[in-house]
């Protein structure tokens, strides 16, 4: 499963390969705050499942637990002005990307200091600070705005990126073809990033593409494509680092398939195991914890030890508490609210000042 | 009689024409394997197999599409979308092609064709999955589109549905699945295109359809205990309506209230307000007064929504409105 | 005052828009190298560039959802839908995604979008290509909707929409391409959401939208003849609705005849119906007629599409109708 | 341009597809049938431009010459059970379907004896009799209701053939993406035949998709396919046959991509050359006229002469006049016909007696 393909890229000789892989792993300080990223959301998601029953977060909850290597790989090469969209599988992401726990989990118990005022919830995360570009509903719906940031980006001249997660049932969808032709057509910066979880709901990939080693599909655009491992957060960088790389510098999309696991079930009204995965399934993929490899791989390595990881723990379980007690503490948006944000009422009739306020 | 839910009337419903009729099938996203996103089709996956009950993948625009093509050579489709929010996706089909055929074919092509599946709010699912259809599925020649809003119409119009030799839309409630009722164990149907007159009164009508139903019961009782004694049109077909059942009850009311669940901006309930006004000009003693969602997309927070969403409370104050009470 | 085109009208100011901020773009099937279907951005692939000037591949969601994107983060982009018809397939992410960000997102992300196209009949082109979308979109909070019926209107709405910052909606159409009107060379900005009493009388009131205006004015110099003085209230934009224009007419004629070019069942018309019960009820001397295409698919034959299109002479009808002459 | 590519099939030897070839060729009775076919339609869109400028057929009309190999190729090889689905371009296809040209004109004319009773018109051709689904408005629209008939097929447990034509800028909707993934996942009995004449309306397809061998996008479904030119006619039914039989015995779909040229413009306003084709360029492919070919090889073949192509020519001409003739005296369809065929009145209530109906 962990085996890296790669086409129509660099052919890379194997010293490179090394050099990167190097470079993916960073110094230790780095892989620190890796660990840090990923169990942030580890035992932020512990606690939304826990809310939920509590009926703190209402609606449909999409938890991240199995794949956080593929958000804090991904997000840790990108610059401030970057961009990411992603799909309602979010928190994780929101999180890696630096928004702060306790507006996150505001907005999942749906209060005014919610990064979305308490109006998008747990499917819409959206934080303009950062750059990130919500949290969508529509599976395939966002793949086309990603190919849209990716033309803004060419028509301006930059050299930003943008980062498109989605789901592996994406690649099904009418909207992700038609948004990766353009994108392939017309040489944007954008990295369409699968998180391949093996199911959208109870339906495995199999059962729902025809050719089941998905990246491929990118040889239909024209699009450098890889696949690579997402329970190894380097490996994730490694590979995300080169389409990135790519995208900045050559212009050039990429298509990267992340193979990944989710832990829980699809959404909070889903069981873990028993319809169309097994127990069994589950409990070989629960080896491949992404957090727990490379927990490992530092311990092995003299870089931390047990105390040094219950500390991290504690503080984390903490940070998370403060982030609860900040949800709860928060007040539900006023009424009036309900009837804001429906409109806007600007014109960009000052075209300067309106440009100023845009980059601001 | 059994007191069952709207989820198993429908199944009920559902299971009963396949099982009547082979060429009837039912295709979706998770309705084989995983027993159906909200279990309407529990165990159909096993009763008929999988070239009967046929999970997709997400690809709204492409099964509707194989749906149409299906029922095109003679087969009876069901395609059921997970919510109604994604039919958007499909909706080229639905109002291009299964409503258009028969027509633009000279009358030589017939779509025997259902889509299903569950339509407005849930709880907390925000703007993308809070949204109700009638107003523009109705507003398209070709289409019939019905709108259950007890167990007993959700099967007897589901059959009525798949036997029908038209695309019929079915517009169900995912706040409806678990509400129960009495439902016949045998065969009937629920007529498409007459509305049910669900309780009698004289002082005004409420005029509602779906989900909506419901609150309009409980207003009726509320008021009830208050000397005022409302109609309860229940149109249970929004297209096309059943204009007499609306007519009769406002001339004996002289008095409307339009309840819907969807947005207010050419709703159904401007279409009804446009019947009334033109067959009851004369009997009306009042406005007819609307009851809708707030003109917003859905918001999450749990007060805004319930701020948002037509309700109990909202209804008797329309209805008192109308009545001059206050 | 120079006379112009309807079709010169939109190019003039979207020209102008384009070239005083460049943040503008236009994207679309055939905006560049073809010089637009219609010709409506005739040399803007020459004057602005293919960065500025973008022909898509038959894409409709994707060039819609690219829109989208390039809004979102900061750019003002102009979709051009060939026609209104095959927005249905990028109906998810005007509704879903355009409509509902800035909600979403609690205020952060506005999106200065503008969807613009022919909408509703031309001659002859049969079902799928003869539609007319106003209420549909009107139906939906979070976008804005124009539909101008002279060039002058097309002028000033299309720059007014361009520099908007919420997605407008702009329905044009085919058979006003061609028409003809004073358009004045500068800078100017028909304000969205105002309506416009393009003729006086005080015997009853014409409400009516986008291409449908030229017949009301046609049928206002008929009726003078006749000694009957019609109001011609152009609503020009149908979401926001100018409600206080549609009541200050109907007070005034106290008799109201809805022409529009769509379908009748929860149209536009019906919500105007609504409107004035609301507003004007006492009002009100007859009940309001409503004209508007029959209730069918559009039909290809010459003879059938006319009996199917709302016309002059069934407007004369309507309003000798609501004011009881026979 | 006409080089024969192939993957995924059946890795033919050179003898077995000099066999194939043979077969393609039919007798000379067959080639004289295909020169007929692609002569009747080729005089009748000629007619139609004429009637067109005469404001007899309105609308959007879109005419098929330079094209007649693919309709003649392909529908020769057609049981009359199988089904045809295809785009607004279709008098083509309907004529070579075996479809009367009096009722495919009366269509055009918009008279009460078209096919589609009037209502249809030139992009809306209609005929249960020859299984014709359909001339359809929507680009890409049709696509799925192909994989749709196949499914039926596949379901009854038939085995038919559904062949789909579709221009070359289908391949970049959403729509057919959806649809070709279904049919190669679930193996069903299409033939998805791209007539790809370069240009969809005036974007030449290499402004439009990101691959310019667009047979390729077949193995994104895991599906056969193949690229033939479609100036020949039999190389038109070598590859189609080939596709035909692997729907028939194997149950599998083929993506054939038949290049073919357009000698009109896009419809009656697009002009024949000039905005986005030169002159040049058209009179290069005016040279591979598929009906100059065909009567080329046959005359050199001493199948025929002269005198028989004249004689051909004025039957031909005689059979568009009556076409045109019955079309013109043809009634406008009576009012009455606005408000039928909305809704049929009948239900499936009797089952058996219902699909004894259907089958009829
Ligand atoms: C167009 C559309 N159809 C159906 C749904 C319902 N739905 C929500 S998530 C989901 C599965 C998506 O799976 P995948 O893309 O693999 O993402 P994952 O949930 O595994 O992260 C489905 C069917 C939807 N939101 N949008
Ligand atoms: C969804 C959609 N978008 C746009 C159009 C307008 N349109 C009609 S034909 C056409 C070009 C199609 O080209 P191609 O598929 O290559 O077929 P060809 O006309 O060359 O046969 C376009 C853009 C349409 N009918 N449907
Ligand atoms: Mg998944
Ligand atoms: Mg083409």
């Amino acid at each position: 499963m962990a085996k890296k393909k790669s086409d129509n890229g660099a052919t890379a000789t194997a010293t490179a390969d090394n050099q990167k892989a190097d470079a993916a792993r960073g110094d230790a300080d780095l892989r620190k705050e890796f660990l840090r990223s990923m169990l942030l959301q580890r035992r932020f998601e512990e606690r939304c499942a826990e809310a939920y029953a509590l009926g703190k977060i209402g609606g449909f909850c999409h938890l991240y637990i199995g794949q956080e290597a593929v958000s804090t790989g991904t997000l840790s090469l990108l610059r401030p002005d970057d961009y990411i969209i992603t799909t309602y599988r979010d928190h994780g992401q929101a999180l890696a990307r630096g928004m702060s726990p306790r507006a996150v989990m505001a907005e999942l118990f749906g209060r005014k200091d919610g990064v979305s005022g308490g109006k998008g919830g747990s499917m819409h995360l959206f934080d303009k600070a950062t750059n990130f570009l919500g949290g969508h509903g529509i599976v395939g719906g966002h793949v086309p705005i990603a190919t849209g940031v990716g033309f803004a980006i060419k028509y301006r001249g930059g050299d930003q990126v943008c980062i498109c997660f989605m789901g592996e049932s994406v690649v099904n969808t009418g909207a992700f073809h038609e948004a990766l032709n353009m994108a392939g057509l017309w040489k944007l910066p954008v990295v369409y990033i699968i998180e391949n979880n093996r199911y959208g709901m109870g339906t495995a990939l199999e059962r729902a593409s025809a050719i089941h080693d998905i990246y491929e599909r990118g040889a239909a655009y024209n699009m450098p494509r890889a696949q690579c491992d997402g329970q190894d957060v380097f490996e994730v960088r490694r590979a995300v680092a080169e389409a990135i790389e790519r995208a900045r510098t050559e212009k050039v999309p990429t298509l990267l398939e992340i193979r990944t696991y989710r832990f829980m079930g699809h959404s909070m009204s889903d069981a873990v195991s028993g319809t169309y995965r097994s127990k069994a399934e589950l409990e070989e993929h629960l080896k491949r914890d992404p957090i727990i490899l490379l927990r490992a791989a530092m311990h092995d390595a003299g870089e931390i030890d047990d105390a040094w990881m219950a500390k991290l723990d504690e503080d984390i379980k903490k940070e998370v508490q403060d982030a609860w007690d900040f949800a709860d503490q928060s007040p539900e948006p006023p009424l009036e609210a309900l009837w804001e944000d429906v409109l806007v009422d600007t014109t960009s009739d000052d075209v300067e000042a309106s440009k100023a306020a845009a980059s601001a | 009689m059994p007191v069952i839910t709207y989820r198993d009337a429908l199944g009920q419903g559902l299971r009963e024409e396949m099982q009547r009729d082979d060429r009837v099938f039912l295709m979706g996203e998770e309705v084989a394997v995983y027993q159906g996103a909200y279990k309407v089709s529990k165990g159909f996956l096993q009763e008929f197999g999988e070239m009967r009950v046929v999970d997709t993948p997400i690809t709204e625009l492409g099964f509707a599409g194989v749906g149409v093509g299906a029922a095109m050579v003679g087969l009876r489709p069901v395609i059921e979308f997970m919510t109604w929010n994604f039919a958007l996706l499909a909706i080229d089909q639905v109002v291009n092609v299964a409503a258009k055929t028969l027509y633009m074919s000279g009358g030589q092509f017939k779509m025997p064709l259902v889509f299903r599946g569950p339509n407005g709010a849930a709880l907390q699912l925000a703007a993308q999955h809070s949204q109700a259809w009638e107003s523009w599925l109705a507003h398209i020649p070709g289409l019939k589109v019905v709108a259950p809003g007890t167990p007993y119409d959700a099967k007897g119009l589901i059959k009525a549905a798949v036997r029908d030799d038209n695309p019929v839309i079915v517009l169900e409630g995912e706040m409806l699945y678990n509400t129960k009722g009495e439902v016949p164990d045998e065969d009937y149907i629920v007529p498409i295109g007459k509305a049910d007159l669900k309780r009698e009164g004289d002082h005004c009508s409420i005029i509602t359809h779906g989900k909506m139903v419901l609150v309009a019961m409980q207003v009726a009782d509320t008021l009830a205990k208050e000397g005022i004694n409302v109609d309860v049109v229940d149109l249970r077909t929004v297209r096309p309506m059943d204009v007499e059942a609306i007519t009769a009850s406002v001339r004996k009311t002289n008095r409307a209230v339009l309840l819907e669940e969807g947005w207010e901006i050419a709703g159904i309930g401007a279409q009804v307000v446009d019947y009334i006004q033109r067959e009851c000009f004369d009997d009306l003693d009042a406005p007819v007064v609307r009851v809708h969602q707030a003109d917003v997309p859905m918001p999450y927070a749990k007060s805004l929504e319930k701020a948002a969403k037509p309700d109990a409370a909202k209804t008797i104050a329309a209805v008192k409105k109308v009545m001059y009470i206050d």
